[in-house]
């Protein structure tokens, strides 16, 4: 028998309170980049809070929240521009960060002509390649050996470049996540794996999606190292972050990192969790909010006051209502742009459909507002 | 008789079969306490427990794998697949496996699953929550593809999928999960596989369809009523083994055909319909058979309603047949 | 000119661009050190190493996968599958990944992978090793599909595959790999992409054929010619986009068709092609449109002669086209 | 970092010369089981070679030999008849221990109208439904998920059968591995995964294929135990299975069992493995032949002698023989038979193309002898 002795100790670099722990490696971070952290973590749960209302006024057809996952995000802290990101639908954060503007985030959940992949994805699909900010797909896990083919490709071409993937937990149960893990332990490609274990995969809880004892465990199997961390500790996140990254690039190969954090509301603005869930269960986490904790963290640095995050946010608020306000003069793509891009060129069965579909009476789309 | 939408009869008659047959079980992801994310299998969780109706971790190989070592080992296991764009990393398990046991093991290992899955747009759920892959799997020889329209066929459609020895794959219109209410008997009925239904009789053209479609080409002939035009509606029900009898028995009759899917067209079920017509029925044909289908493209998203046939566009192409 | 057969003309042209463009890379089972079990990319790993040759785990969603990331990197991957047959667990990275990659990214990412695979029967691999599913990917928006017939086009259409930046399936019929031989230019040279070939002319009927059939439509054609039956036959070679324009003046030309395919007859590209024909051609048309196809069933290995169309039963259906 | 120890010992029974060793378990068998075992075992080398010379002759369309690891089938030998096995194809002794005839085995090679599958599979496809052993598929890996199925479908309809699954090491790389894995660790499905890690897929040696340090070092993942045996030591393959068996049967979940062995010879019949591999290579393991360290075992417990193997020998090839002459007389399926059981009832185009095919003439089959 194959003997497994696990520290199962979760890399920490808060407590609760938002104290720094004694004797734990601590990023390195100016307090400018600390200021931009918090910045970013803010716009996440403004933003959130803000389509989420729209999407309940019927103003916007879908939307998914990541409250109380937001500092997982910043696992990407680290990462270079010239690095490669292949999120899941759940990172908004990690847009942000690397430079996703209000407005093409606003602009693509209403699939309006300004919207960067031309209406053609449902809300929360963004697409940004001049942030190597790869499209996010609607089925789970394909973009992990994505990942490990554009790191791999990194690594012939001579380049020090790395690719982080995110997944929610439950994807860890797909074959992709497995042929991933697999393949970029054999090429050592410089793959940094984040999975976001927020307990819940819709209606599944954690522990009926893997007999394992943690998700980092099952890095074994690959033969690469597997961490766990806090995912509601913004620091410990980019702590661990930085050594995956570093091994990455520094040619040892890929890391998988499972932070540990919680889905505190549904899984999307069509969830409704009290049908399956202890609607108390998110009570426990709210303290352990990683916001909250980081707030604290920079009060006790002196690096926040209450003005100063009035300010962010109402930056935040003008911003989205700025996007907003200019989506709603938008109108939808072009009926041509339907037809177009499915190849480089456009051929004769596409442009004969697109000419006949020209031809039709228009009809109002019955979504249209 | 109760009035029932397609979801409650699909409930319905999996509630029947697991009464009254204990191999029956369902599998899928979120299937259980939260009743499946449609809510198909609500209530069936509390009735039937945990080991007859299991969520799964979320791998939908796995779904279609071990659901096919439960009908081997003699079970009957009904796995949901949450959209049908999310059937893909089944597929090797579906047509390489599933559809070839009883075959390739000289008849020794016949598997009896019926897998169920929505498909279709028209839930503004982009490219992923909206594909319509029948034809891949009418492609495939072993599966039988069954695609009711309304609660009554689902529900006795559905009964008889479970009743039977070969795999099926029993899509459902999830645009209309909830839009399309009528009378459903109480209790058990089934409806024979591989039976379409004529829905609407006419004279002048033959309009083919199925799940979603079947209302926009019921709509298209009642606006061609009203300008004259006589359109006979042919619901298809099932797809693979399709019933080649009613469909010619309509074309000779009206000399004349449109198909109508949601799916993108080349390559589409259209295709084959028209080619076995054709080949059937050539002298009675007074114009080519014309397709209204999904375009080529993946399925948009903030376009979808241009995307999909409406009944302008159906009549329109019957008029077309009409002028050749 | 060398003689060359379709495994050293695929070679030739993955050796010719490996060498002009750097991002070019092979990846597969089996490719590297041995070179592939049908030793299409033999020699390569020697010359261009194992960062080039990559050999990978058994894992085909991986394969492709991979490949993904590495042409949104800025790689040209030539991923080979070692048998079509073995495709489906790369499914859903083919068409709900790559295929949508260009169109769902609003033009950001294009993504130019060209996957090889030897397709079709005829050398005794059972169902297994014989399936021939280009239909499949035909109803897939977003891929091309390519299908060679001899060696000439095999170097010219893979070299331009690899030229463009869609992403495209190369199926390459296996049953010929070694047995179709011909003259092949050295250095290059490419075919364009969505281009027929008329191999043979004729007036009475038209052949659409493509991949291994191609020959088995020319022995028809030979035959008939010897009977006073003269037929043309097509060589379709690009699947995804078809030439439409070769395929119509050949059925205006004769008013005769027969579509001859080894895949599955229900819902295969023949379909296809015959709802196109009759569409666009109806009023050309002497006869119906008839298909010489492989059967409904899975594809046997006793039997498979049986299965595969050959050139008597071709011509016999060219026969029925011209008695109707 | 979950840092993983590894009690990676190899569970041996008997050393290198078929001496048992001491303080390990060893498996309570009777002389008339020992001596199944050793017949079986041979039958498996005899037929090997039997078939791969009638291949050779080109009389036989395809074949694959399990020379060498003939042990690792034994892992069935504790299984009861009403368990399932779900096979890959180099399995042999499996078929032969649990009573597959010497004439089934040679009718489906030859794919003729006696063939169990009525010649619809190439040859090594086997299906034995009186025995609980199911369809061969050539697509590795597909069998393991139906494997846990199975198994779970025993566990649902309470009754107490177990479930076991062969496949090969490269196998573990697909996605159905993992799937399957990870379902039966979540509902504890009694089954045993015998992965026999021969060290090489095609081509591709076992190190290309992971960069686990073994393959039951992947059990970790999944929350159950993977167990690491001599894979050519047929008492110690007993042994472990014995107690993965168990396990499942009382209710304790899967096991992975790693049977480290090796691949003597070609991967197939079209295999030549002096491309790839190193010719001397196999030297190391022919002194690790399973067969000769259990018969040198049997000989140290006074079972063996050089009559007693003749004769085995000698009545197994003269099966062989028998079975040869009567599949010569045989002709192929009836062409109707293709048609059959794609559904259990045929469809009308089915029906139609099968009375097409009817009215064709004839053709000879290019490969008839
Ligand atoms: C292949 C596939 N199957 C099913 C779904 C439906 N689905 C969407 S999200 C989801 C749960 C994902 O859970 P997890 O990976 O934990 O991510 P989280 O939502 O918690 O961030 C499911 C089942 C899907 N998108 N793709
Ligand atoms: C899905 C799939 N991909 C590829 C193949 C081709 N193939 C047949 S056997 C094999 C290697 C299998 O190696 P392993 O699992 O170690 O088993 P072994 O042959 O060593 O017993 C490959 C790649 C296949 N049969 N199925
Ligand atoms: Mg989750
Ligand atoms: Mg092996």
């Amino acid at each position: 028998m194959v003997a497994v002795q696990m520290q199962d100790d979760l890399r920490r670099v808060l407590d609760d309170e938002g104290k720094l722990l004694q004797g734990v490696k601590v990023p390195q971070l100016s307090e400018d980049t600390l200021g931009q952290i918090f910045d970013v973590m803010l716009m996440v749960r403004v933003m959130d809070d803000r389509m989420m209302r729209l999407q309940r006024q019927g103003r916007l057809g879908f939307y998914m929240k990541a409250i109380g996952e937001e500092a997982s995000h910043f696992a990407v802290a680290p990462l270079r521009p010239t690095d490669w990101v292949f999120p899941s639908y759940r990172e908004q954060g990690a847009w942000f960060w690397r430079g996703y503007t209000v407005t093409n985030f606003i602009n693509q959940l209403f699939g309006n002509e300004l919207d960067p992949v031309k209406g053609r994805q449902m809300p929360v699909h963004h697409t940004a390649r001049d942030l190597n900010l790869v499209s996010i797909s609607s089925p789970v896990g394909t973009q992990i050996p994505q990942a490990v083919g554009a790191a791999h490709a990194a690594k012939i071409m001579g380049k020090d470049d790395v690719a982080m993937t995110f997944f929610g937990e439950g994807t860890s149960s797909t074959g992709e996540f497995h042929v991933a893990m697999n393949f970029a332990g054999v090429y050592k490609a410089p793959v940094v794996f984040v999975c976001r274990n927020n307990g819940w995969a819709i209606s599944v809880a954690a522990n009926r999606q893997t007999a394992a004892k943690t998700f980092a465990s099952k890095a074994v199997g690959y033969g690469m190292p597997g961490i766990r961390v806090d995912g509601n500790d913004v620091l410990a996140m980019i702590q661990v972050s930085t050594e995956a990254i570093d091994r990455a690039r520094g040619g040892d190969g890929p890391t998988l990192i499972e932070a540990l954090t919680y889905r505190v509301q549904g899984h999307s603005s069509s969830d409704d969790p009290s049908v399956y869930r202890d609607p108390h269960e998110p009570d426990a986490w709210e303290k352990r909010d990683p916001l909250n904790r980081f707030r604290t963290y920079l009060k006790h640095i002196g690096l926040w006051s209450e003005e100063l995050e009035a300010g962010i946010t109402e930056r935040h608020n003008q911003a989205i209502s700025d996007a907003l306000a200019a989506a709603d003069k938008l109108g939808p793509p072009p009926i041509e742009s339907m037809f177009e891009e499915v190849y480089e060129e456009m051929p004769w069965h596409i442009a004969e459909q697109r000419d006949w579909l020209l031809r039709q009476a228009r009809t109002k789309s019955p979504h249209a507002h | 008789m109760p009035t029932m939408n397609i979801i409650e009869a699909v409930r319905d008659a999996l509630r029947i079969e697991m009464r009254r047959d204990q191999r029956v079980v369902v599998l899928g992801e979120d299937v259980g306490k939260f009743g499946g994310v449609f809510r198909a299998t609500s209530g069936l969780y509390d009735e039937f427990g945990a080991d007859r109706v299991i969520d799964t971790p979320l791998a939908e190989a796995g779904i279609i794998g071990t659901a096919i070592g439960m009908a081997l080992y003699g079970m009957r296991p009904v796995p949901e697949i949450q959209f049908g764009d999310f059937i893909f990393p089944a597929f090797d398990q579906i047509v390489n496996e599933l559809a070839k046991f009883r075959y390739r093991s000289g008849g020794q290992y016949p598997c009896p699953v019926v897998i169920r899955t929505p498909v279709g747009g028209g839930i503004r759920g982009g490219h992923y929550h909206s594909q319509s892959p029948e034809a891949l799997f009418i492609h495939t020889p072993g599966l039988k593809v069954v695609a009711p329209s309304n609660p009554y066929d689902a529900k006795g459609l559905l009964l008889a999928c479970m009743r039977q020895n070969d795999p099926v794959l029993f899509m459902e219109p999830k645009r209309i999960y909830r839009a399309s209410r009528g009378e459903v008997p109480e209790g058990e009925y089934t409806l024979e596989i591989g039976k379409a239904a004529v829905v609407r009789e006419g004279t002048h053209c033959t309009l083919l369809a199925y799940s979603g479609m079947v209302s926009i080409a019921e709509e298209a002939a009642k606006k061609g009523e009203a300008e004259g035009v006589s359109i006979e509606v042919v619901d298809l029900r099932t797809l693979m083994p399709y019933d080649i009898d009613t469909i010619l028995a309509s074309v000779k009759k009206t000399g004349r055909c449109v198909v109508v899917h949601e799916a993108p067209r080349t390559c589409g079920f259209g295709a084959e319909l028209i080619a076995a017509i054709q080949e059937r029925a050539m002298d009675h044909l007074e114009a080519p058979i014309l397709r209204v289908t999904g375009f080529d493209t993946p399925f948009p998203y903030t376009l979808e309603h241009e995307y999909l046939p409406n009944a302008d566009r159906v009549l329109g192409t019957v008029r077309q047949t009409l002028e050749w």
